[in-house]
């Protein structure tokens, strides 16, 4: 698992391999949000926390593909199936190296990128808390989604389609917090339920996602 | 020595260390790659010429 | 002497570079050095600005290298269309690290002054945006080199992106000003003309311009050294990854 | 080591092959043959648990490393951090009799994306000896491969059976391997009447 | 070229294809915009042209890579590229089909979509035709990008990395032209940008990608 | 037909064959041979013009139809509809030789995602009939064939060289073509001295 582990994230950092992109990605939504909705700051400033969690919502969908389609093409998953770890490890760990690659970084980059959006001098902290709470579950659904659709050719746009619902109640939860942070309100309950969806999710989707996989290799 | 920097000591003092951090961060970078790269290629021609 | 592209010649190129190299260096530190230490030291304070003027020697030069950076790379990059010359490609290749770290250092210069001065971290002004996009194109340009395994591949693709985005690098600028004066009534554009464009160029020429001329030249040399540098080491690579492939086959 | 009772095997929930029932002890090789599209990546997959019978039985199967059609392979890793991956992630570690037996020690250090053809499939073979399972499941194993691969695939596999292993495998050409026995896929082809139960009847 | 033209959209439409993804892709971002920033009238009625417009480039971006990648893997590209068909004639037909299966939906839904936002009234008109000049510069700039990002397995992130700044001063006309609108403005100057963007990518394009295709091929 | 002087192909940068020449005449045959890596499939992308040559010439690259190891076939479109794309494309019509060739007529119905990989690989093949393209260009055409399969394809060949077309093919197998003639392309294998121009020395 962790020879999984290191592989996964040694894949990503090579030539090619993807990792960055999903921040640059991140960079570019924030940067087109002004240009379609207009440069006031009266404007930007109140969607700054959404639309920072959007982009990074957005951002990791986007990379979520990879996660799993890639070795269903070269046969790695058939190989890993027979192999003597179980799935429901190998969907753990797959969802763990994408939040390293991806939902870390995002994380770190969220706050700089606030700047942009002129977000309110309180938000920052918030903005990272949540995210910090929200992307592991982020990662890990779409680990489920990625098992659900690893057959098709290019499922990516179905993937999006079908993690997306998913990712409503983190979302609701996550721009929430740094919502009402940026506007100086108390944060605690929809951080508790932030945390307590994050942490339930882990427990539980790798066994559906296995699941899912399972099926898909079949 | 320092001179008088007023109230916005910060800002320039800021400024001018996040300038240079960046670049003293990106000549470094350059200068050990171009090392790197120099002590693998004069390996690979020693090995070229010898074997 | 013959004609300027014997230098296309990797080994002459090298070879060159090496004898070069240590001047330009050198040149680069003592302009950096003087022209930052006589900026920061030994002018008064802005009348306005207060002591924010010496951010000047840092944000302007900076600017105006990460713009002349990309004409740069456009420039290889047509030769390297036309005459396939490799060393051109690679100097394209070499150059885009140093222009995104010149951009994000006057983006980084320039917050901070913002700070102060419009109360604001950031505007969406159109120079400020166009700068932005700017980094946007340099991020592209370099993750399409990395990204590419075949080096003639890579070369000839991010030329042609190179090409294509200078073209739309110059129609956003035309679009980003169309864009703010409509709202904005172009009130920060008017602020950075105000604080920067008259006061340089006027009271400038006296005690803050001399010294910003020498921290401009400081980074055009830095420029230069870091681009031959790298040149040079990506020559290295293309060398090594060749003889390593002789070594393959034999 | 491995016993398959009147498997029947289904492909796009058409019964391809049924009644399939053979047993492989160690020190075996079989050879699967028959025409295109009789099923004979259907069976193997079937056998090696990535699909499920629709009826009939496989034991054993936990004692199987599978080679289809696809790899498993990483362009952008080399060949010996290939090797290495599936070594840890089937608990062993040493790949050097991996690399020498197929002759990859030339090609250790090369990206496996930049390997042709045949050095792709030879380095997708060697894989089987980092497992250390004792039953290989292969399908055309030899696709790509020149003579003198082949010929190093036919001496893995003797030594994998001399070591005490089995050896199941489907191919169109000839492996060189004289010792092992052959079953034709061609009569076990399944009735187009067959159904697998009367409860899903109509739908089959 | 004719045939080129009925086979994608065949293509897009059979089972697996692709054909409304990106619409309902659309659907969902416009459905999380409210939960990520709040679902007061007042903050979504002047962000809703704009949102939209973002909505319409980001479900046009993630079908991308579908248009020549998958082409490609199947070996489809080569043999086109030895047929007697120009390249340049491939790709134009490529981003015609695309903008068939995506643009063109994408405009028809735009309207009732703009109703979850609570766009203003005399907006959807303006919406709609902006809509309709604006994405075919859309999908053949994004012709460009996919022949650029074509031998790179996954290339989707890569290729939104590079084509989104060059979406930027058709997005910004394009919204702009949808903006004025909704607030009652004068919108002939931006729109007249606008079509003038999209004639001259729709004259250029296809050569600056049709080389790119080439240069990826060998 | 075809005719190919002096040329020398590299791959990612390096010479793999230099010195390459050969014509082809209507009605002839050529088998390109040679181990595994020594650049088969190079020289064909070469010859086909989907990668330029370091140097030397091809001449009559228009008159190729091409097929290598990816088939250019649709999952989601049946053997029918993928065969008539492809003629459409050539600017030809009649798809019912290539369906009898290959003896595809009882899977023309049949998507080409859920044929196997041998009937896919007959469905590829019966492609380069519609082209109408004169010289064939393949690269290991039988992979994954069944012994009939193959006979198939001989015969095929014959025809296509006795209408005066002509063919080119790499191959490890025996196709069952015995006025084929054949080329080994080890002697042509690049020396890792070549230079292929002073200037750019340092780079190849
Ligand atoms: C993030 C914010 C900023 C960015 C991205 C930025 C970017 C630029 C750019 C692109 C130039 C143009 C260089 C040229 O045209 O040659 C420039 C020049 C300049 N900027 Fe900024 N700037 C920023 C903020 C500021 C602020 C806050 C000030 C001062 C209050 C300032 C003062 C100047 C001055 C004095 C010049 C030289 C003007 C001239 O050459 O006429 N900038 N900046
Ligand atoms: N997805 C599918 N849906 C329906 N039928 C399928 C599907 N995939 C394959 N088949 C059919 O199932 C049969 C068995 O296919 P299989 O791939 O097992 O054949 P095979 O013996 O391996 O042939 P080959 O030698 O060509 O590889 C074939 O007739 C094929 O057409
Ligand atoms: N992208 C690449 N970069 C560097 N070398 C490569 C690359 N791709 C292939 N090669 C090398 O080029 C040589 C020729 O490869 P090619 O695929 O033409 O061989 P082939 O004769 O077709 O072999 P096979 O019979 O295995 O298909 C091989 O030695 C291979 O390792
Ligand atoms: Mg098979
Ligand atoms: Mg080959």
């Amino acid at each position: 698992m962790i020879a999984l582990l290191l592989r996964d994230l040694k894949l990503a950092v090579r030539a090619g391999g993807g990792f960055g992109l999903a921040l640059a990605f991140f960079l570019i939504v924030t940067v087109l949000v002004p240009f379609a909705v207009g440069p006031d700051t009266q404007r930007l400033q109140p969607i700054a926390a959404g639309v920072l969690w959007i982009g990074a919502l957005l951002a990791c969908l986007l990379s979520l593909d990879r996660m799993l389609a890639l070795d269903h093409e070269d046969g790695t998953l058939d190989l890993l199936a027979t192999a003597p770890i179980p799935l429901e490890g190998v969907v753990l760990v797959k969802a763990c190296a994408h939040w390293l690659t991806t939902g870390l970084p995002l994380t770190l980059i969220a706050a700089p990128l606030g700047v942009l959006l002129n977000l309110a001098e309180p938000g920052y902290l918030w903005l990272v808390v949540s995210l910090a709470c929200g992307t592991p579950a982020l990662s890990m659904i779409g680990a489920f989604g990625a098992a659900l659709t690893v057959g098709l050719k290019r499922g990516g746009l179905l993937l999006s389609l079908l993690v997306l619902p998913l990712y409503v109640p983190t979302l609701i939860f996550g721009a929430e917090v740094a919502r009402r942070g940026a506007e100086g309100l108390e944060t605690q309950v929809p951080l508790m339920l932030l945390a307590a969806i994050t942490l339930g999710v882990l427990a539980a989707m790798p066994f559906a996602a296995a699941a899912a996989l399972r099926i898909n290799l079949r | 020595m320092m001179p008088e920097l007023g109230k916005y000591a910060g800002t320039v003092l800021s400024a001018y260390a996040v300038s240079l951090l960046l670049l003293v961060l990106l000549v470094a970078a350059s200068m050990i790659a171009a090392r790197k790269a120099a002590r693998a290629l004069k390996d690979a021609e020693e090995r070229r010429r010898n074997g | 002497m013959g004609s300027v592209w014997e230098y296309a010649n990797p080994v002459k190129f090298s070879r060159t570079v090496s004898k070069v190299l240590p001047f330009v260096s050198v040149g680069a530190l003592a302009c950096l050095a003087v022209g930052l230490v006589w900026g920061f030291f030994f002018t008064p304070e802005d009348y306005r600005q207060g002591s924010t003027v010496k951010i000047i020697y840092l944000h302007v030069p900076a600017a105006m290298v990460a713009i002349n950076a990309w004409l740069m790379m456009l420039v290889a990059s047509l030769i390297w269309l036309v005459r396939r010359h490799h060393v051109s490609a690679l100097a394209a290749r070499a150059a885009a690290p140093v222009g995104l770290v010149m951009t994000l250092i006057a983006l980084a210069t320039g917050a901070i002054w913002g700070q102060p001065m419009w109360g604001t971290w950031w505007a969406w002004d159109p120079r400020l945006t166009s700068f932005l996009i700017l980094t946007l194109f340099y991020l592209g340009y370099i993750a399409l080199w990395e990204a590419l395994e075949d080096p003639d591949t890579a070369a000839d693709l991010t030329s042609v992106l190179c090409l294509v985005g200078s073209v739309f690098a110059i129609l956003s600028r035309y679009a980003v000003n169309f864009w703010n004066q409509g709202l904005h009534q172009g009130a920060s554009v008017m602020r950075v003309e105000a604080v920067t464009g008259a006061d340089t160029e006027e009271k400038v020429s006296n005690i803050f311009f001399a010294p910003l001329m020498v921290c401009m030249a400081g980074f055009v040399l830095l420029f230069l050294a870091l681009v031959l540098l790298r040149t040079r080491t990506e020559i290295h690579r293309r060398r090594l990854k060749a003889i390593e492939a002789r070594e393959r086959m034999a | 080591m491995l016993s398959v009772t009147d498997l029947t095997c289904a492909r796009g929930g058409v019964p391809v092959t049924e009644g399939v029932t053979f047993r492989l002890e160690a020190g075996e090789a079989l050879v699967l043959r028959g025409p295109n599209g009789i099923g004979k990546t259907t069976l193997l997959r079937v056998i090696a648990g990535l699909a499920p019978p629709l009826s009939g039985s496989v034991e054993g199967a936990e004692r199987i490393a599978y080679a289809g059609h696809a790899d498993g392979i990483k362009a952008q890793l080399s060949v010996t951090e290939n090797l290495r991956f599936w070594a840890a992630t089937f608990g062993t570690s040493d790949i050097a009799p991996a690399l020498e037996g197929f002759n990859l020690g030339e090609l250790r250090g090369r990206l496996a994306g930049t390997l042709s053809a045949g050095q792709k499939r030879r380095l997708g073979l060697a894989r089987l000896l980092v497992t250390g399972r004792p039953v290989w499941v292969l399908d055309e194993p030899t696709v790509s491969l020149d003579t003198a691969s082949v010929g190093l695939f036919a001496a893995a596999v003797r030594a994998h059976l001399a070591a005490g292993g089995a050896a199941l495998m489907a191919t169109h050409i000839d492996l060189g391997l004289a010792e092992a026995r052959i079953l034709d896929l061609a009569p076990y082809k399944a009735k187009p009447q067959t159904r697998a139960s009367d409860f899903d009847e109509a739908f089959l």
